[in-house]
């Protein structure tokens, strides 16, 4: 394998032009592990890491932008950003142990396409955009628009992502992401829920999404979950119809990890759960998080 | 917390019972201690292993030739360069260990050794072990005892033929052996009780986890002589199963002690060292094998899975009258389960006047299993002291009230035959039942969990010399691999028994040329054995002192004491003389002064722990949170508290990994799915309480200081504890390990 | 397979080194470098023996390939002590019993570094949760986190 | 005299036996004298086990003294981890 640690987005986009058995990586937490366990190795490593843009965290008067390959320690550690961030910050901070969070990435987390990848849901209850540098510009897609199902991605070769936008959220809102895993940390979610709520002057709920991880070949949004949401104030009767419809959406699989039975069933438990925190956050009466 | 017998007529130490900071600490924050893989030869190539991808296969051909033409491959071995033992006509064992080292006709387990490779680089080495050609005809595979034991099942070995069953069967099967322990009258026993329980529980295998993969570095010589570096639990029995393998005399082998990361069992035996020599043999270069995470999990020892059937009755007032225990436990690729030990153990707590314990050893398409902190006992523990809880609720009797109404005591004739001696037990549990945390409300939503364990603790062989330096300060040189501060131990010892500063003592573990003999570090056997032999030497060397002392003041040895670290005259007459005073006169007293002792040490001291534990349980998920742990157990004497406590909080954080997590998971082609510390599941940090520990010390009658062994039991309860804490908060009752939050949660639904 | 020249600086020394493109920088500091304090457990991020500090955060060496850590300041097990007095937490673990095989020592030494350089005095939760990513199967981790524990009190003092 | 007990484990060789008094002064002549009693017992006792003379477990005890009155019983040899 050869190695090469491009300084601009253009470089690093003709050395993946000119070899096609390349491979980017930020934090390579993923990458190196699959290289050990005999999946072919790539020809030619592309570093990301040193491309300013890629690892750049910048807060706009709207959105932020957080580059593809900043380490996911950094957005824990920024206290604007967990501040407005708490759900998408405590799902960055759960991929692995500090020594992995001071690699890994949202866009490696991404494209490394594991339905059980922390950050996504978190990413996708905030209409999270990924801006995807190509041979002939750049587009920008959303990030349900990226991972296709386990270990693949609508992205080509020769593309990689630069950066993440997310707009800041409203007012009275509040994020959440919790998981379910065998140990407390060093853990593959068995499932992973995202909630966002956006609560009324009533303290009903007036924007609602929900998000799951590990119960299908992608995370996914639960719609019939938001839509029991919208307009409802957050009681047991709609916690009780979140939680179906999380259930109802599942689509897992039996493997080492977890049964479908019980993804089916913990995946209602933690959508009630994360939507609770989320709109506790929204109502400014709890920044409980997935930590004690 | 420590709870001495008597403390009015204990024994009071100055050293012994004290926390000195460990010999060897140095080099082990500052990461100067050289661990198996850690050395480095001028010369030196590294060595691949090329393994079996099948459970179960005969080989048809292996093809070297296009490893051994790659560049840089300087050697490349298969069971053809070693002596078939077989035909040699060796013991059935020493048959069975080289062909788990190297597979010669069959493979018998995903990862079974099939070749070898020395080469310039690690990665020329594996690549080299990739390009190996195998041609396998698979054969169908046998995983469980329950699939081994199978009407027509797979047989793994044609020639075994079940030992201890009467008449002996005709027919080869995958059952190695039977064992059988019974007392009384099993249908009377039962008869007697107002309540029996008849239960069914199994177990998977699980590893060891030791952080440390295998490794070792071989240098043969064209004398026909090796040197061999590795970390291990014994490198003397190390150096005889590896000769054995090889069909060399031990002699031809010089085995020195790597620092050994971890073992707890799994590394009592051989699985890269004949190969590296071999592979240096063949090279004429040093060589370096080192074993990666998937290889010791899919390679080396696991412990056994089980499955165990027990019926015990009670009386309404609290006496166990019958227990009938039947255990099957998987072996591995070859016999040699914990079965035995597990059928010792099993009900030794207990005082139980009727029963029948009955154990087999089934081989079947797994690694062969090593011993594992207890061997057997935890298994077979989380069986009975799960019904023994049963049956407390059954009565609804306190479950401490309980064991202690059946507790084994001094004279109590144990279950595996003799009676015994001055035994702890019944003080562990009164420890733990008077403890704050057993007298303290359960919380709301928790559940509060008792078991107990037994372990016999071993002595056996051990060799120590002790020399005094010219300055007075003392070397201990012994040959027990020190996995879990053991040379703080023996240092302690040389300081009380000489009454100098622990500072003024260094322990040195040496190679098999320079001290004699020494079993394995095993059985929790090191303080007691090892310890014995150095205070041994240094009593033995207090007597040369002296007689040292009467000469150079011209009086008779008998008017000469040693107190405080120096000799005095009984008159007070003469001018005390120091350590270093005598060391300084050695040449004119009779040369230099050091004593060599060896000895196969009897007397070990039963040990038994009583632990308590408290579980927060999410109802939702089934995700338990150990909240609160505590454990009881008798050291006999502890000798350096900190590594007692430590040998007792690691083996419960064993035990509670075994209980929610660990397992080893296998596909159904028979292939490993969790060779990984991400999926082979040991506790972290944040998954754990500090764990309380309290102990008791009723001292061994036979050993000098007291000493029973520490090292084993505190891993035996914990899934019982867990287990039984779990049915207490959920009234559901888990009889499969491990008891993950996927199984706690479906038996919540089913509770309904 | 080619070879990258690699120049950092690792515990205060600028070094140089020639390195498999597609090694990890574990296997330099061991094999190329000779800094055998840090250990392989797992070569897969799951263990955290081959904790070391690269920038002043705390990363697996086993999961870095060599080449990244050009211009990079690294610091080993090695470079913990100073020539004439152990860190604090060396000395805590030293004095509480913290290790007993001690292959683990080296990474939970490292990690808990970068933890007080972050937060000096952390609660006993916090601490768990910062070393979770290092495996220890002999202590159960009690006197790791009490040692600790006990350093962030010492240097607090010190300070 | 000294008694033998002997475990469920040996009972293909010592039939209906649970205990038998013999005279033996060490463990290898009570071994002997086992044998002509049990055939193939000898080999068994031989190898791989342990005995508990009085309650104290002794591996490698072949050549030790039993003194009279002494209570014997025939164990696996215990390994450990």
């Amino acid at each position: 394998m050869d190695y090469l640690a491009p300084t601009t987005v253009a470089e690093a986009v003709d050395a993946l032009a000119a070899s096609p058995d390349s491979r980017v990586f930020a934090g390579a937490t993923d990458l190196i592990p699959q290289i050990r366990s005999g999946r072919p190795e790539p020809g030619l490593l592309v570093d990301l890491k040193r491309i300013d843009r890629l690892n750049a965290v910048t807060e706009g008067d709207s959105s932020w932008t957080i580059g593809a390959a900043v380490p996911t320690s950094r957005l824990t550690e920024d206290p604007a950003f967990a501040g407005q961030f708490p759900g998408l910050s405590e799902a960055a901070g759960l991929i692995g142990s500090d020594q992995i969070q001071n690699r890994s990435s949202l866009g490696g987390n991404l494209c490394n396409a594991s339905p059980a990848a922390d950050s996504v849901p978190a990413m996708l209850v905030n209409d999270t955009r990924a801006v995807v540098a190509t041979p002939d510009g750049t587009r920008t897609v959303n990030v349900d628009q990226v991972a296709t199902g386990p270990g693949s991605t609508t992205l080509t070769g020769g593309e990689f992502i630069i950066e993440f936008e997310v707009d800041k959220p409203p007012a009275n809102t509040g994020d959440a992401y919790i998981r379910m895993t065998p140990r407390t940390e060093m853990d593959i979610a068995v499932v992973g829920a995202g909630a966002r709520i956006t609560l009324d002057a009533d303290g009903n709920c007036a924007e609602a999404r929900v998000a799951l991880g590990a119960v299908a070949p992608i995370a996914l949004r639960v719609p019939d979950a938001e839509a029991a949401l919208i307009g409802h104030p957050i009681n047991d009767d709609t916690l009780a119809a979140v939680a179906a419809a999380a259930s109802a959406a599942c689509n897992p699989i039996d493997d080492k990890r977890g049964t479908i039975a019980y993804r089916q069933q913990v995946a209602g438990v933690l959508a009630k759960r994360a939507v609770k925190l989320a709109a506790a956050r929204a109502a400014g009466t709890s920044t409980n998080g997935a930590h004690p | 917390m420590t709870m001495t017998e008597d403390p009015t007529t204990a024994p009071s130490y100055k050293w012994v019972g004290s926390r000195s900071v460990r010999p060897d600490g140095l080099d082990k924050v500052t990461g100067k201690a050289q661990f198996g893989a850690d050395l480095k030869l001028p010369n030196m190539l590294e060595g691949a292993v090329a393994r079996s991808p099948h459970a179960h296969a005969r080989i048809v051909s292996i093809d070297t030739s296009a490893a051994e033409a790659m560049a840089g491959v300087h050697a490349v071995i298969t069971a053809a360069d070693l002596p078939d033992l077989a035909d040699a006509g060796s013991k059935t064992d020493d048959i069975f260990m080289s062909e788990k080292i190297l597979a010669r006709s069959k493979v018998l387990w995903e990862g079974h050794p099939v070749a070898a490779v020395a080469a310039t680089s690690r990665e020329i080495a594996r690549a080299a072990a990739d390009a190996i050609v195998v041609v396998y005809e698979a054969l169908p595979h046998v995983l469980t005892v329950d699939e081994a034991l199978a009407d027509g099942a797979p047989v793994l070995h044609d020639a075994m033929i079940t030992r201890g069953v009467e008449p002996a069967p005709e027919a080869a099967s995958n059952a190695a052996s039977r064992v059988v322990h019974e007392r009384g009258d099993l249908d009377k026993g039962f008869a007697d009780a107002d309540t029996v329980l008849e239960r069914e529980y199994t177990t998977k295998p699980v590893h060891q986890g030791y952080i440390e993969p295998h490794a070792c570095v071989a240098d043969a010589n064209q004398d026909g002589r090796a040197n061999l570096f590795v970390s291990s639990q014994g490198h003397f029995s190390l150096r005889a199963m590896t000769a054995t393998t090889l069909g060399w005399s031990p002699s031809q082998l010089n085995v020195t002690p790597a620092e050994i990361g971890g073992g707890f069992g799994g590394k009592t035996t051989i699985y890269l060292e004949p190969l590296a020599v071999r592979l240096s043999a063949k090279s004429g270069r040093p060589v370096r094998l080192v074993m990666g995470r998937d290889e010791v999990f899919k390679a080396t020892g696991p412990t056994s899975g089980s499955r165990m059937k027990i019926k015990m009755g009670v009386t309404n007032d609290g006496k166990i009258t019958a227990a009938e225990v039947w255990m099957a436990f998987e072996a591995g690729a070859f016999p040699g389960s914990p079965v035995g030990a597990a059928s010792m153990t099993a009900i030794a707590c207990y005082d139980i006047p009727n029963f029948f314990v009955e154990g087999f050893d089934v081989v079947c398409n797994k690694p062969k299993v090593a011993a594992y902190r207890a061997p057997g006992a935890p298994i077979i523990a989380y069986g009975v002291e799960s019904i023994v809880d049963e049956l407390a609720l059954a009565i609804d009797m306190d479950p401490i009230d309980l064991r202690l109404k059946n507790a084994a005591v001094e004279g109590t004739q144990a279950s595996y035959g003799p009676e015994f001696p001055r035994i702890g037990f019944v003080e562990t549990l009164e420890a733990i039942r008077d403890s704050e945390h057993y007298k303290s409300p359960v919380p709301e939503g928790y559940g509060r969990g008792v078991a107990s364990g037994f372990w016999f603790n071993i002595g056996g062989n051990s060799t120590a010399t002790v020399n005094i330096n010219e300055d007075g300060n003392v070397n201990v040189i012994e040959g027990s691999p020190d996995i879990g501060g053991s040379r703080a131990s023996m240092a302690l010892f040389a300081a009380e028994e000489f009454g100098i500063s622990v500072d003024r003592v260094s322990v040195k573990i040496a190679d098999t040329q320079t001290v004699g003999f020494n079993d394995v570090t095993g059985g929790s056997r090191v303080t007691l054995a090892t310890g014995k032999v150095v205070i041994d030497c240094c009593r033995s060397i207090k007597e040369d002192l002296r007689r040292r002392a009467a000469k150079t003041w011209d009086c008779e040895i008998d008017d000469v004491e040693w107190v405080e670290g120096q000799a005095q005259h009984v008159s007070g007459t003469e001018t005390p003389l120091s350590l270093a005073d005598l060391a300084a006169k050695a040449p004119r007293t009779g040369g230099p002064i050091s004593v060599t002792q060896s000895e196969n040490v009897r007397g070990a001291g039963a040990g038994f722990t009583t632990q308590l534990v408290d579980l927060e349980i999410d109802q939702e998920t089934g995700v338990c949170r150990v909240a609160r742990y505590t454990t009881a157990q008798d050291a006999g004497k502890a000798i350096h508290p900190s590594y007692v406590e430590g040998q007792m909080q690691g083996g419960v954080v064993q035990g509670i990994g075994w209980a929610f997590n660990e397992e080893y998971i296998h596909r159904s082609d028979g292939t490993l799915d969790n060779p990984s510390f991400l999926d082979y599941r040991i506790p972290v940090a944040s998954d754990l309480p500090m764990i309380e520990t309290i102990i008791v010390e009723v001292p061994n009658p036979n050993h000098p200081y007291g000493v029973r062994g520490v090292g084993e039991a505190g891993i035996v309860p914990p899934m019982a504890a867990i287990g039984n804490a779990i049915e207490r908060a959920t009234q559901c009752r888990l009889n499969n390990l491990p008891m993950s939050p996927i199984a706690l949660l479906d038996a919540i639904n089913r509770r309904g | 397979m080619s070879r990258t020249h690699v120049n950092c600086t690792i515990n205060g020394d600028e070094t140089d080194f020639l390195s498999e493109s597609g090694g990890s920088l574990l296997n330099a500091l061991r094999d190329d470098v000779g800094l055998m304090g840090v250990k392989e457990g797992c070569g897969t991020g799951d263990c955290g023996a081959c904790s070391v500090l690269m920038d002043d955060r705390v990363t697996c060496a086993c999961l870095i390939f060599a080449p990244e850590a050009e211009g990079r300041t690294i610091v080993t097990i090695e470079g913990l002590a100073n020539a004439d007095e152990l860190h604090p937490l060396q000395q805590c673990f030293l004095e509480g019993a913290a290790l007993q095989c001690g292959v683990c020592t080296p990474g939970f030494l490292m990690a808990a570094k970068a933890l007080l350089d972050k937060n000096p005095n952390p609660t006993e939760t916090e601490v768990r949760y910062a070393l979770a990513g290092n495996l220890c199967r002999c202590t159960g981790y009690d006197k790791i986190i009490r040692a600790v524990l006990d350093a962030a009190e010492a240097m607090g003092e010190q300070a | 005299m000294i008694t033998v007990k002997f475990s469920a484990s040996l009972r293909d060789l010592t039939g209906d036996d649970h205990e038998v008094l013999v005279d033996a002064p060490t463990v290898r002549r009570l071994i002997k004298v086992l044998d002509e009693r049990y055939p193939g017992i000898g080999e068994r006792l031989s190898e791989g086990t342990s005995v508990a003379i009085n309650g104290e477990i002794l591996p490698d005890a072949l050549y030790e003294d039993i003194p009279d009155g002494a209570e014997v019983h025939f164990l696996a040899t215990l390994a450990g981890g």
